[in-house]
């Protein structure tokens, strides 16, 4: 897609993504499940229900409720994190429901949770997209009724140019990450966040790029769900 | 008192009336759909702080309270000073806010507020800086949310922008190995103005400003932050619904537009 | 009422008030509400209610159930306060809501809730007292039956003298502080602390001068109410 | 396990037979109405404190517990030591109470405890400065609820005017800039011995020492602390209820008197 | 027991108690009641119940429930305490709770809840076990229907020998600390945790130990409970 | 989201067929009652951490991760590195677990886990001091329960083992008595590795190595750890029933023999 020749400093072309492999149906103890390693990033994603709703009071009679988590492991991080939530996990969790909850059919579930759990084992630049990619492939792992799988990338600008899906280190020392997760066949984007500073054309450029990455993304989703289908695939295990 | 929310629910009829005026955009309240409610802005309304704003956009009405104390820098950040954003959804804003600690929705607010301050670099943080890596200031930004009719996101953005503007901060000197603060103050080392923007999608219409009704029954959500300089320094989609590329284009040039003209009321209003 | 000569480092005649502003139905979501400016003191008071109680465990049958929260803003203090409640906060809330309750004919609202919550915007000395004024008023305001109203004022002595309505730093440098708060119609006292030291004639000389205070309160809280209901003032906001 | 309070309900015939027996100003456990119930008193009850004491008055029973140690002073107060105090309504008390986060009534017992230590100047703060602005004494009072049979108001001020009454505290030295505790102890400075009489009113009577029943049902409740000399140190209204300014000026009375009474038990029971 | 002259620092004989009293019935407002002085500690046990039980979800049909929580008041200790439930008294509230349970007759009290509450207001050494001998004594006090009574005494090491019921001291400074409790009559271990390190012969020469132990903690309970029953004695009281 | 655990019930047809099967001692997975399921064991699978291990018993799978780093000692033990050990059972290893604060469970398996570690002597903490009472290192042993299918407290011990096994830690250097850590590493100083065994009884069998249903019927449960040199140097019993002696001494011969046996296997992955 980009025709410049600029090489990143930790080896990609500005539209290159990082190594990514997804690994459908690794919990056996889940309805559906899925790991993914993204660049340094190791995630897993997993998903319960449709199941009772509690409390009761926020079951709701017209659709499902979706419950989403996005936590940390302590050793996840270059420092050690504390166990208990922060505020940024909070934020983060809102976001992904967000963002996953346009692809299901809440409606052929009402009365009904579905509870998406993201553990991030190891942390790295776009650890949300790549755990909305994991938990889409999770969700269908799980036989949840979807209108498009959610597949997200991030861009951004490092170095003064616009980049493919930031890393740790670029995002430390870049100017702008710009994470965004859509609906590939539908056109739809669900997640959107801005961290920096972008021109309107930079802007334009990075929303680009980072649909293109979803494509890819997509791509690679479908494989995962494909070979454990059809390669019948019976190992589970992180 | 446990936090047992009541949920804000719009009825079918008072949907479907909101459903058809949009039809011919048009809003209930009489306003075209890019319309701004009237926004009025006023500073230094609260004493014990070094710069303060209050801001009503319609009925929506925040106060914005600046403090600027001693603090201890990051250990990754010797060379910073700090910044503490928060915001609170005061149960007397709304029947549908319980007293208990921060919800999810006040937890975004914050952090979408402070994002805001931090990431468009709006603090020149190393100016807040004492003894590298041993004293800086810590400038905390706390948000009363006072009454809530929608759109929070710019409510608060406002209310930051016009209490920073002209915020002050204390002088020291370093007497016997200890920081002593002095009486006179300077004016806080402010960079630049970041004002946000906030759109909801209802069916296929885009609407600037959504009141708490609009808020509430909207598929999607966009907050979209530019500087002055016209570049976008923050951005935040909400809701769980989605928008199409072709409305997201629609917004990135709408939100610069009107971001240029909020930002003049809150520079005059400070004169 | 004072008979001396006497003039306080803040300028004010040792039986003389502060600067005292009430004005009603200031909060549009409220069923009632009222902004009060004592001294340096701002403080909103917002009713909500007769409401459904929650948890239903705590509903009664005869009567209505109050629930008061008292509640300082970060920017409120000299130094910055911690935004979580204090065990502080959670003694004021649980005196106001005794002080104002004998007030509400409860029986008028069987099974039901009637919230009240202070915002201290700004604080000065005597907060707790001009919290219940404020309160007093919006529970007026929202319609809520009442015997009487409740009105509040502190008394105490600061270098060597009994004063009416301490500040700030008379509270601090001073040797005492005695809220109180009465049914003014009613003659009875609903809150009463002392924090100091009082001779058993300073006691009861303090406790007339607040007495004395809260009357004139009376009529600023009911002038606050009439200046709503008869200017048939529509204008709301802080 | 959570804290889903029982609340104690006096039923309507008991209700009735108090109400009644009050009419001749008797009470149903045989005592007028101004008449404490028995109190006990006894110091040096626990090895690991500084000074502790256990009080019981009728079937009330509380225990404090003196802990004296190191600390650093509040940033506003270099110069004085520092008080903290706490008291628990340990579940064991009754079966009224459950365990978890400290509730309303125990926080407000908790601070009227600790503002009847601090407000009437009892410990002599500047005595526990080690180094001003750095190094002082803390001393912890802390305070069990053994068993609950109403005016805890009163027991806790007894149980801490008994076990502070005699208390010791470390000695130091300052070796190569440290603080080091020596092994031998002075006695804690003490000003004065405040003492509170807790009164409640049902119907047009004022009682003394409420017992659970009693202070269940009465229609408010007012404790008031007076010093050595006489004067008043402290007070607190509570319930929610009022009294009229007649009762107030009886009870004044009384507590000054009541209060001698019980401060010379303490004195001499520490001999 | 043992045949050795082998005396402990604090000059007890290898296979000898602390000093132990135990008086039961002595918290008036509890269905039963119980104090242990054990060397240093002081410890009362109190039962509330069979009663009611909250949450609702965790009643079950066809047995009680026990909760149990072990408490340390922060006088209690050398250092004041944090009066927050640490994750070591959660911890040993479950282990008290698992070894009382196997006395108790819970298919006598289907749909109800027995509370034991302990309150550690003078720790030493062997607390845990002190709070077991406590809380036997109250729920047999409270007239709760028991298979046997529970009986706990530790063993350990301390200076290379074998030692019953190791005190803080020999705690801190000794090689191995192992509480038991038993149903004596029925033979039966229902506590067992070891810190510290043994061989198989220490262990099983430390497991004999802390068994004859508990059998003279069995005494002691017993003594206790008549003592209350026949001897009608009414004082209550700490 | 709140955490209102769901029970796992054992119905009583699968719970008769579990109980038939052991009179046979067969287990209904195939096994003998002292069999453990298959074990396998990966090391350093994690990129940040000093050290790291995951853990396979049959389909209960846990990770552990190590890191090192700069921390105070405990006044008590200034002479004397930090261990802080911690397991999280992650929600998405059960239907049974909610996320939340930690559970009784939790908490147990955490404190076994570092008690295991701590009582053992595992870590030779002297060798953590960077100078004395003033800078040590402090050893960060977080568990991940990744999938739940019974006996977590072998698992938890065996990945603790691996992972600290071969573990690393940061050299330093003193800079204007400052501590500077430098890039090269040296090994992490481990003293043993004690290995645990768990059991647990139903009816009047006793077995090694519970699956997620076994543990649910089971009338008690016992772990032991033993070390190198074969001595015991931890355990645990849980749950609300007992064992008699005898069932004891079995299990006390039975742990030496596999804990060996389990050693060997860690050893040799390691290498």
């Amino acid at each position: 897609m980009s025709k410049n020749n600029y090489i990143r400093t930790n080896g990609r072309a500005a539209d290159e993504l990082r190594k990514v492999s997804i690994k459908a149906g690794i919990i056996k103890n889940a309805d559906g499940s899925a790991i993914i390693e993204f660049g340094k990033n190791k995630i897993i994603a997993a998903v319960f229900g449709p199941k009772e709703v509690h409390p009761k009071h926020m079951m709701r009679n017209d659709q499902a409720i979706i419950k989403c988590r996005y936590h940390m492991m302590p050793f996840s991080t270059d420092t050690r994190k504390n166990p208990s939530l922060s505020r940024r996990e909070i934020e983060i969790s809102k976001v992904i429901r967000e963002a996953i909850q346009p692809a299901i059919i809440m409606e052929d579930y009402p009365r009904t949770a579905i509870e998406v759990y993201i553990e991030i084992l190891q942390s790295d630049g776009g650890s949300r997209c790549a755990a909305i990619n994991a938990a889409s492939v999770a969700l269908a792992d799980a036989g949840i009724n979807m209108r498009d799988l959610i597949t997200a990338c991030a861009a951004g600008k490092a170095d003064g140019k616009i980049i493919l899906d930031v890393d740790d280190v670029e995002d430390k020392t870049g100017e702008a990450d710009m994470p965004l997760s859509i609906l590939p066949n539908l056109g739809t984007i669900t997640l959107f966040q801005l961290d920096g500073c972008l021109s309107e054309e930079e802007f334009k450029q990075a929303l680009e790029m980072a649909t293109n990455g979803c494509k890819k993304l997509y791509e690679l989703q479908r494989n995962a769900l494909m070979n454990k289908y059809f390669n019948n695939n019976k190992n589970k295990g992180v | 008192m446990p936090a047992v929310k009541k949920i804000r629910i719009i009825d079918s009829m008072r949907r479907t009336d909101i459903e058809n005026s949009l039809k011919q955009s048009k809003r209930l309240d009489g306003r075209a759909i890019l319309d701004y409610r009237e926004i009025s802005i006023e500073t230094n309304v609260l004493q014990k702080t070094s710069g303060s704003a209050s801001v009503k956009i319609g009925d929506s009405e925040v106060l914005a309270g600046i403090k600027v104390e001693l603090g201890r820098p990051f250990p990754d950040t010797p060379d910073k000073g700090i910044i503490i954003c928060n915001a609170e959804l005061l149960p007397i804003c709304s029947a549908f806010i319980e007293p208990g600690p921060p919800s999810e929705d006040a937890i975004e607010l914050s952090r979408v507020s402070d994002r805001g301050i931090r990431e468009s670099g709006m603090i020149d943080l190393p100016q807040l800086v004492i003894r590298e890596g041993e004293d800086v200031f810590a400038v905390f930004i706390d948000i009363a949310v006072i009454n809530e009719d929608g759109n929070l996101f710019d409510a608060c953005s406002y209310a930051i922008a016009a209490a920073l503007h002209g915020a002050t901060m204390p002088t020291f000197k370093i007497e016997n190995d200890k920081v002593v603060i002095l009486e006179k103050v300077k004016p806080l080392p402010i960079l630049s103005l970041p004002i946000s923007t906030t759109f909801v999608k209802i069916g296929d219409k885009i609407l600037l400003d959504p009141n708490a009704e609009e808020q509430t029954m909207c598929e999607a959500r966009l907050t979209l932050v530019t500087d002055d300089k016209g570049n976008f320094v923050s951005a935040q989609k909400g809701k769980a619904g989605g928008f199409s590329f072709k409305e997201f284009n629609e917004m990135i040039e709408i939100s610069k537009k009107k971001g240029e003209e909020i930002r003049k009321k809150i520079i005059k209003n400070d004169k």
